[in-house]
């Protein structure tokens, strides 16, 4: 490895060192603070670090990374989102008195783990990607371990992450097999020449597939979303929304660019279908749920569905729709998950729809602000979930997807009901006034709420001004050359 | 530039009245007041302004660029048609917040801000000649309406107002669909990705692609209309919103679907259009005789005065697409006449509502003699209502009727049936709230200054509409014959149905030439680079 | 080795991993669910290496490092997980733990 | 003159302003002198203006006040034209109009609603002077609709009981639907002249439609439909008798003397139109014939002092149409004159009665009123004698007997027709003097209140004297032979031959004529004061009984409209009061949440379940990947 090759992974080496430090500092002296601003410097460093590495070409590392625009882009994503977790979480865990310093920890492995997911081209480095992702996952969702759902989130989300790694690893030992490399643009080119995939590839690829789909949470891989949301603590369950995913789909994204995958119908009616039923099972799951966080949960595996339906285009549009949809996203749930932090208290998230009738009348910015999340949630305009929500259907109309388009159409209105069904709770005048809820010191406080802020003016300027990110994204994208070839 | 101020005030006026509430629980209502009245000053000195009209049908124009990756741009224009509308919105809009001085006690402030913001989306919808924008201002509009059903609503609000929300939010998805469809073929064909309406106008369309967009269009504009069986969204939420809500959604929401009719559907999709007419008429003339008898047998009153808006609607749709000017002259007054008179009505409900707390027919009557000046002024609207020559709605109905009597007679005989309908209803209003004693009322006031001040300017208003209907007919004319192009009716005959017709088949007969063009342009889709 | 045993050690893998597969799913004790689970990922291990060795490459065998590693630091994990679950349900049925659902 | 038309309808409309906006603020003395006096103003003008036509002899006066609108070509204006037939209106409008507001001052004296009353009854004075001046159809039809929204508010003028309310929604709803007809006829007058213009059209159509062509028949038709509605002719009549609840007064002005004759200025306006169309100008006369004789039979049964008249007005309409149907158009016009005379006394007698009897109306009540109140009695004879037509001295005979002439002399005259004209000018005289002397002769029943004063006596005897004299303006050609009334309309409808076969002994009809109307009278005189046991005996009878009870209900129009249009209309809209579309779309909702029901199902928490959805979609998957 050369001496460029570390400049090019200085943010992964950053975080990496983040960690190493502040283990040693726990050892040393055990302060929440203090933990904390190293966690938020090393990602505002990492972020920093990008700066250097905005190129115009990829930077290949043998054989385990690319640096592109794109990497570094959802890299950057990443790291912002965690970066606000980390806040949203600094208030949340101030409340409770479990050991809080080695979260931080955790947090950030895991956000190591999803970037490595989004530069690597190589199997060995997304199984590591992958697996430092879920692993430090294992042990954030169960944090809070006196809480029993806690715990059963947790092994939960083992088991059944577990048990779909081994799938994804199977795949990739049956791809080996058949083609001889883990490189994906290796991979590409013995497939190239192939019309038809032989079926012990194909099988790879699906189990792959099987991996990859229970990260993301789309039917039929879906079921533990639910659970693992309202177990986890909300900020870790807004890292699991936006980051762990994001990372995943990242890969997806670029592997199949990759391999072209779109040349296969076999791939395509598979991920066509799984959208269509994402979309569907989400919206219909969510519409009479009582609990806030499972709504969340299931409106992300809908949305993950929308998402599909943009990278079905498969085509540079496609990319930009989804990359686009996920900065939107992003946004959007790690502002809904931020207000459900903000309104937990000590025993328990504030998670039943009763927790927030009323709202309006009691803390009407907060309310506000979930209000905007949730109608970007829901692709109202005059917020970013809009502009995404237009964006993925362009880019389905683009490519004649009529089908997943229309199917987007019709899922995003059945969508509308719960989301507005929120809304509406919080406008109900609530019969018994309850007491207010317990002020922190201003010095957390400001923490969470200074996020939500941040967060709901992004949420409104991308919205009502996206030009800017678009150009930004479409620069990246750039930089892709097999992106850009479609 | 004054186009964009006429948005922007209303938009900071409502922020402001929200957190004016701080100050002063009274201090919204006054801020909203100057804010509307603003506006409405701003367009009655265009108006005045822009007396003599000659040549293009534009006004004004008004660009910026807003996204250019996707050819989106911030571009309002003002023409007769349009400017008339903002006219009624403000006009409606300055009623509107006059009669929620005493009704609305509740959260004065984001009341206001909503109502403002409602106000902005629809003079948005009006004034955008950019299909993003003007789908974006669609939208806009919806979301305060949904508050100001479902949070001052009446007892059934929160279900009327998710009726009310995902009814337009399915029809207007569509239409975004449609929208989206029509960018990308006239971006493949010309090569130039655009959301603005002039360029988009003369898009050659195949005319299987030009049916489907077409119906994307219609599926927003016939919900919105509403048309039979697109209505049943309306009754629930015209009878639950508070009076401000329903004379807005009434007197302007529904206007904006017949507006879209006239500026989107009829210029950009003119052979689809001819060939979809007669079932549109016919879905017209449902409207009115449907809506007219299940008005009749409502208790309730606000919703006797909602399906009669159904009724009124179907006329709408019938002079559209007659295609002549005498219908579409008809079809801008019914409009503004109908804006006026069932926005009255409303109010009056609301009148009424603020007196007895009941809009059960079974719970009023005998006012006449408590109440004369209320009487006199119910009788004006009622007589509106049910199409009084002297009144606005007779100009309207009769000019659409005329209309659409050169286009299609049996239609038309069974529309001018839908008026004697509109009389049973009608009088049956004034039969149960004014005529026959109903249970005693004590201390029923009469109409206050505040409240006279509202009725009085719809009354005259209506009279002049119906007696001097001219200065509307010169505004409309400029555009109503832009729109008319497309169907080359320069000099309006009295045109045989068939005459109408044929001219397009011609038109068509050129598209199929086109037909392989598109199909090309189709598979070349598959491949173009996304727009920059 | 000669491509017929590569064959038959890649079917061994297969059967291995069905193995696993299935005991998950009807095993209801969660430490069992752990080991069926191991059982799957080994199976995927050893496909690597039949795999790395049929192309004489060293990668198959990495990856099956790579796999031990991970696994074991998944299993510490979970054990720690299974005794906090042991403490509150005072039983290891999987099914037992299901306060979550709707 | 010729630009102070406008000042005709408006002042009365003015006059209704002021009251409408500051009508409670005035003191009763103020109200009646605004209300009588801007009616009174604007008949000065009209007799003046008609002394300069009579003069002068225009064509026509013709004054454009603005224009209404102009689109593409449509251009209507608010102008009026006002040639020999509309004066004719004009005059019995302003002229009747103004005795009867003077009479209403006293009779209405005592009611509440004063300033209200004298509102509508200017409004509606002010809209029929538009209807007869209009010179385009559309600002007819303003007129037409106008007139018919006051008689809607006037009939309702007591709206406290319902039956009035409904009396009043029944009055409008009818017209209107004539008014619809009539509408479509205007569309396709609109389609066929691109104009509304009413003497363009006249002058037009000749050209564009010979004799007989489908689209006359179809527009004439069409305009007879709005016409019969308006003047209660069959099969639209059965408003009028209601319509009854209102006042005295406006019975006497809308529903006797002006409104209800409006269906005849408009034929007689279109005649041009009929002309074209000989079979719906055949049907005109039908319907004529037969509604005189219906409605005359069943004023003969009819107790109520005022139902009386209102039958025996739509008998007498039925005349007037009679008259156009056969073409005799001035003859037509020249009753209807009359009989604004007659009748307006009529009613205003009868008015006078009433209230003198506080608000009684049933005859059988009455009697022996001849000494009480004599002004009212002989005027009321006079009245009388002009409906029932009896010979040389009242003006009615003059007018009648012209018809009748015609109806079997005339061009498209036949004996069916005249015999119809007969027997119901028999029948007329027959429950005119029943009325006369169940009123006024036998003993009294009731005593009267107070005698009625100068204010209700001085427009009856006016009345009286035009009905007495009204008719030697135009006498038969064999006798007297002056023709005033048709030299003044011969510019603007056509004069009528008679059959030169007839002509010769056209005195022997009139002898007939003559003869009848006096039998008529005799008749009466023998069942109602010299034997009135004979007409008991025959009462007696079950088969007189069914007949009275059938004529008494109007020839049962009203159960079978009710059977046949009223109450399936209700009960449809009833049933669907719920609007049966809406459950298509909450049934949408009900699926959806039944999926959610399903779906959730799975959702059941059990670790091993997720398993196994985990394993399905792997076995999905790789069974797609294998058969695709």
């Amino acid at each position: 490895m050369s001496q460029t090759d570390f400049l090019y992974l200085m943010p992964l080496l950053i975080l990496t060192f983040a960690v190493l430090i502040s283990m040693l500092v726990i050892a040393a002296w055990r302060n929440h603070k203090i933990i904390y601003v190293i966690t938020a410097l090393s990602f505002i460093a990492a972020f920093g670090s990008l700066f250097e590495l905005r190129t115009t070409t990829a930077y290949v590392i043998e054989p385990m990374f690319v640096i592109d625009g794109f990497g570094v882009f959802y890299i950057g994503m990443i790291l912002l989102t965690s970066l606000l977790v980390s806040m949203l979480s600094y208030a949340y865990f101030e409340q409770r008195e479990e050991r809080k310093e080695e979260y931080y920890l955790l947090l950030v492995l895991a956000t190591l783990g999803a970037c490595v997911l989004v530069i690597s081209t190589h199997f060995a480095s997304l199984f590591l990607g992958l697996e430092i992702l879920s692993i430090s996952l294992y042990a954030l969702i169960p944090y809070l371990r006196t809480r029993p759902r806690s715990d059963e989130a947790g092994i939960k989300y083992l088991i059944l992450a577990a048990f779909s790694s081994a799938f994804m690893l199977f795949g990739m030992a049956l791809v080996y097999y058949s083609t001889g490399t883990m490189v994906f643009s290796g991979l590409a080119q013995s497939i190239a020449g192939m019309q038809e995939l032989p079926l012990l590839l194909l099988t790879g690829i699906g189990m792959m597939l099987i991996g990859v789909g229970f990260k993301l949470g789309i039917v039929p891989f879906h079921m533990w979303t639910p659970d693992v949301y309202e177990g986890a603590p909300a900020p870790v369950t807004a890292f699991i929304a936006t980051v762990s995913k994001g990372g995943v789909l990242g890969l997806l994204i670029r592997f199949f660019m990759e391999v072209d995958g779109f040349r296969y119908p076999v791939l395509v009616t598979i991920l066509t279908i799984v959208a269509i039923a994402s979309m569907f099972a989400g919206n219909l799951l969510a519409l009479m749920q009582k609990n806030v966080k499972r709504i969340l949960a299931y409106s992300s595996i809908s949305h993950l569905g929308y998402i599909l339906v943009a990278f079905m285009a498969g085509n540079q549009m496609g990319v930009e729709a989804i990359t686009f949809y996920l900065v939107a996203y992003f946004i959007t749930s790690v502002g809904a998950f931020g207000v459900v932090a903000m309104l937990s208290d000590k025993n328990s998230d504030a998670e039943l729809l009763e927790d927030y009738k009323g709202l309006l009348w009691r803390r009407p910015w907060t309310a506000a602000v979930f209000s905007a999340m949730l109608l970007s949630l829901a692709g109202i305009p005059l917020t970013a979930g809009f502009v995404g929500k237009f964006y993925i259907i362009a880019a389905g109309i683009n490519d004649q997807l009529w089908l997943l388009v229309v199917m987007l159409v019709l899922n995003s209105v059945i969508g509308l009901y719960y989301y507005i069904k929120i809304i509406a709770v919080m406008f109900q005048q609530p019969e018994t006034e309850r007491e207010p809820i317990i002020r922190l010191r201003p010095s957390i406080y400001v923490a969470s709420v200074g996020t939500l802020a941040v967060l709901a003016l992004l949420l409104v300027y991308v919205g009502v001004y996206p030009t800017g990110l678009v150009q930004l994204i479409q620069n990246v994208l750039v930089s892709v050359p097999e992106i850009v070839a479609k | 530039m004054i186009l964009v101020w006429l948005i922007v005030i209303l938009m900071a006026g409502g922020l402001l009245a929200w957190l004016s509430k701080k100050i002063n629980p009274e201090l919204p209502r006054w801020v909203a007041l100057a804010a509307v009245l603003l506006d409405l000053i701003l367009i009655v000195y265009l108006w005045i302004s822009t007396e003599a009209t000659t040549g293009s049908a534009w006004l004004m124009r008004y660009e910026i660029s807003w996204i250019p990756q996707w050819g989106v741009s911030f571009s309002l224009a003002l023409d007769g048609l349009s400017l008339l509308m903002l006219l009624l919105t403000f006009f409606l809009g300055l009623l509107s917040v006059l009669i929620s001085w005493k009704e609305i006690k509740a959260k004065v402030g984001f009341f206001h801000f909503n109502l403002l913001w409602v106000l902005a989306g629809i003079a948005g919808v009006f004034l955008t000649m950019d299909l993003f924008l003007f789908y974006f201002f669609w939208e806009v509009m919806l979301i305060p309406m949904y508050f100001l059903i479902g949070v001052w609503g009446h007892e059934n609000r929160t279900y009327a107002a998710f009726k009310f929300f995902l009814f337009t939010q399915a029809s207007g998805l569509l239409m975004l669909l449609a929208i989206l469809g029509l960018y990308f073929i006239h971006g493949s064909e010309t090569g130039n990705y655009t959301f603005n309406y002039f360029e988009l106008l003369n898009t050659p369309l195949a005319p299987d692609a030009a049916r489907l967009l077409m119906f994307g269009f219609l599926a927003a504009f016939l919900v919105k209309l509403p048309v039979v069986p697109f209505h049943s969204w309306l009754p629930d939420a015209h009878s639950q919103a508070p009076t401000a809500g329903s004379v807005i959604l009434a007197g302007l929401l529904l206007k904006t679907g017949a507006y879209g009719l006239l500026r989107f559907v009829v210029p950009l999709f003119p052979t689809a259009a001819v060939e979809f007419a007669p079932w549109a008429m016919l879905l017209g003339v449902i409207g009115i005789i449907y809506g007219a008898i299940v008005a009749y047998s409502q208790t309730d009153l606000k919703r006797l005065v909602a399906y009669t808006s159904v009724s009124h609607m179907g006329f709408v749709i019938l002079g559209v697409f007659a295609f002549n000017e005498w219908a579409l002259q008809g079809v801008v007054m019914q409009m503004i006449a109908h804006g006026l008179s069932t926005g009255a009505l409303f109010i009056l409900a609301g009148f009424l509502y603020e007196r007895l707390h009941t809009r059960d027919l079974a719970r009023m009557g005998g006012f006449w003699s408590k109440a004369p000046k209320m009487g006199v002024v119910a009788l004006v609207f009622v007589m509106a209502t049910l199409g009084l020559p002297g009144l606005g709605n007779f100009i309207a109905e009769f000019l659409t009727l005329v209309g659409s009597w050169q286009a299609a007679n049996w239609l038309t005989v069974f529309a001018t049936i839908g008026i004697v309908l509109a009389t049973v209803y009608s009088l049956r209003i004034m039969q149960k709230v004014f005529y026959e004693p109903g249970p005693r009322h004590e201390s029923f006031r009469d109409l206050n200054f505040r409240e006279m001040l509202i009725a009085v300017p719809m009354v005259l208003g209506l009279l002049w509409l119906g007696l001097y209907p001219q200065p509307i007919i010169d505004m409309a004319r400029p555009s109503i014959t832009e729109q008319l192009q497309a169907y080359n009716m320069e000099e309006p005959t009295i045109a045989e149905p068939k005459t109408v017709v044929e001219q397009p088949q011609s038109e068509a007969t050129i598209n199929t030439n086109q037909l392989a063009i598109n199909q090309r342009a189709f598979s070349n889709l598959q491949i173009i680079q996304s727009p920059n | 080795m000669t491509p017929a045993h590569m064959e038959a050690a890649l079917l061994l893998a297969g059967v291995l991993f069905m193995l696993g597969l299935i005991s998950v799913l009807i095993r209801r004790n969660i430490i069992f669910m752990l080991i069926s689970v191991e059982i799957m990922l080994n199976a995927a291990g050893l496909a690597f290496i039949v795999a790395g060795s049929k192309w004489v490459q060293p990668d198959g065998q990495v990856m099956f490092i790579f796999i031990l590693t991970m696994a074991a630091a998944e299993v510490s994990v979970g054990l720690a997980l299974i005794l906090q679950i042991y403490h509150q349900l005072k039983t290891l049925d999987s099914d037992a733990a299901n306060l979550m659902k709707g | 003159m010729e630009n102070l038309l406008w000042l005709i309808p408006a002042l009365p409309f003015l006059g209704a302003l002021l009251l409408i906006v500051l009508g409670t603020r005035l003191s009763r003395m103020l109200v009646a002198i605004l209300g009588a006096s801007s009616v009174a103003v604007s008949a000065l003008i009209t007799i003046l203006l008609g002394i300069e036509f009579l003069q002068t002899r225009p064509e026509f006066y013709h004054q454009e006040v603005w224009q209404w609108f102009n689109v593409a070509g449509f251009t209507p204006s608010i102008a009026f034209h006002v040639d020999a037939l509309s004066i004719v209106f004009v005059f019995v409008i302003t002229f009747v109009g103004a005795l009867i507001h003077f009479y209403a001052t006293a009779y209405m004296a005592d009611d509440q609603d004063y300033s209200r009353f004298f509102a509508c009854m200017n409004l509606f004075v002010g809209s029929m002077l538009m209807l007869v001046m209009a010179d385009n159809l559309l600002l007819l039809y303003l007129g037409w609709e106008g007139v018919g929204l006051c008689s809607y508010l006037l009939i309702g003028f007591w709206y406290k009981e319902p039956e009035n309310g409904y009396a009043a929604r029944k009055a409008f709803l009818i017209t209107r639907v004539g008014d619809t007809a009539m509408a479509i006829g205007s569309f396709m007058l609109f389609q066929a002249f691109g104009t509304l213009h009413i003497q363009t059209i006249l002058t037009e159509a000749p050209e564009a439609w010979s004799v007989g062509s489908q689209m006359a028949v179809i527009v004439a038709l069409l305009l007879l439909g709005g016409a019969v509605g308006k003047s209660g002719q069959l099969p639209l009549q059965t408003w009028l008798p209601d319509a009854m609840a209102g006042p005295t007064p406006v019975s006497a002005l809308i529903h006797a003397a002006t409104m209800v004759t409006a269906g005849v200025y408009l034929i007689a306006r279109m005649y041009v139109i009929f002309e074209l169309a000989p079979l719906a100008q055949t049907i005109v006369a039908i319907v004529g014939a037969v509604t005189l004789l219906l409605a005359g039979f069943s004023a003969l049964t009819q107790y109520d002092l005022k139902r009386v008249l209102a039958y025996s007005t739509i008998s007498q309409i039925g005349y007037m149409f009679l008259a156009l149907g056969v073409g005799a158009w001035s003859a037509g016009i020249f009753h209807f004159m009359i009989h604004g005379f007659f009748k307006a006394l009529l009613f205003l007698c009868a008015g006078a009665i009433i209230m003198a009897l506080h608000h009684e109306q049933d005859m059988r009540k009455m009697g022996g009123l001849r000494h009480k109140m004599p002004v009212v009695y002989w005027t009321f004879l006079i009245g009388a004698a002009s409906l029932a037509a009896l010979p040389l001295i009242t003006a009615g005979f003059y007018s009648k007997d012209q018809i009748l002439w015609y109806a079997l002399a005339g061009e498209n005259g036949s004996i069916w027709l005249y015999l119809a004209g007969l027997i119901g000018a028999f029948i007329t005289s027959i429950y005119t003097f029943r009325m006369v002397f169940i009123t006024f002769f036998g003993e009294s029943k009731t005593h009267l209140e107070h005698p009625p004063g100068k204010v209700i006596t001085i427009p009856l005897i006016i009345l009286a004297i035009l009905s007495l004299v009204g008719g030697f303006i135009e006498l038969p050609h064999n006798f007297g032979h002056v023709t005033l009334f048709s030299n003044l309309m011969a510019p603007v409808l056509p004069a009528i031959a008679a059959n030169e076969g007839l002509a010769a002994n056209e005195w022997m009809f009139q002898l007939v004529a003559a003869i009848v109307s006096l039998g008529g009278v005799f008749v009466a005189y023998l069942f109602y004061i010299k034997s009135p046991q004979l007409l008991a005996s025959i009462e007696r009878s079950d088969f007189a009984m069914a007949l009275h009870r059938f004529w008494h209900s109007g020839w049962g129009f009203d159960a079978l409209y009710d059977a046949l249009i009223v109450r399936p209309y209700v009960f449809i809209s009833k049933l669907n009061k719920r609007d049966f579309i809406d459950s298509f779309y909450t049934g949408l909702a009900r699926m959806a949440e039944g999926f959610h029901v399903m779906f959730s199902e799975t959702q059941n928490g059990v670790l091993r379940n997720y398993v196994a959805g985990i394993v399905v979609g792997a076995i999905m998957i790789l069974t797609i990947s294998l058969f695709l």
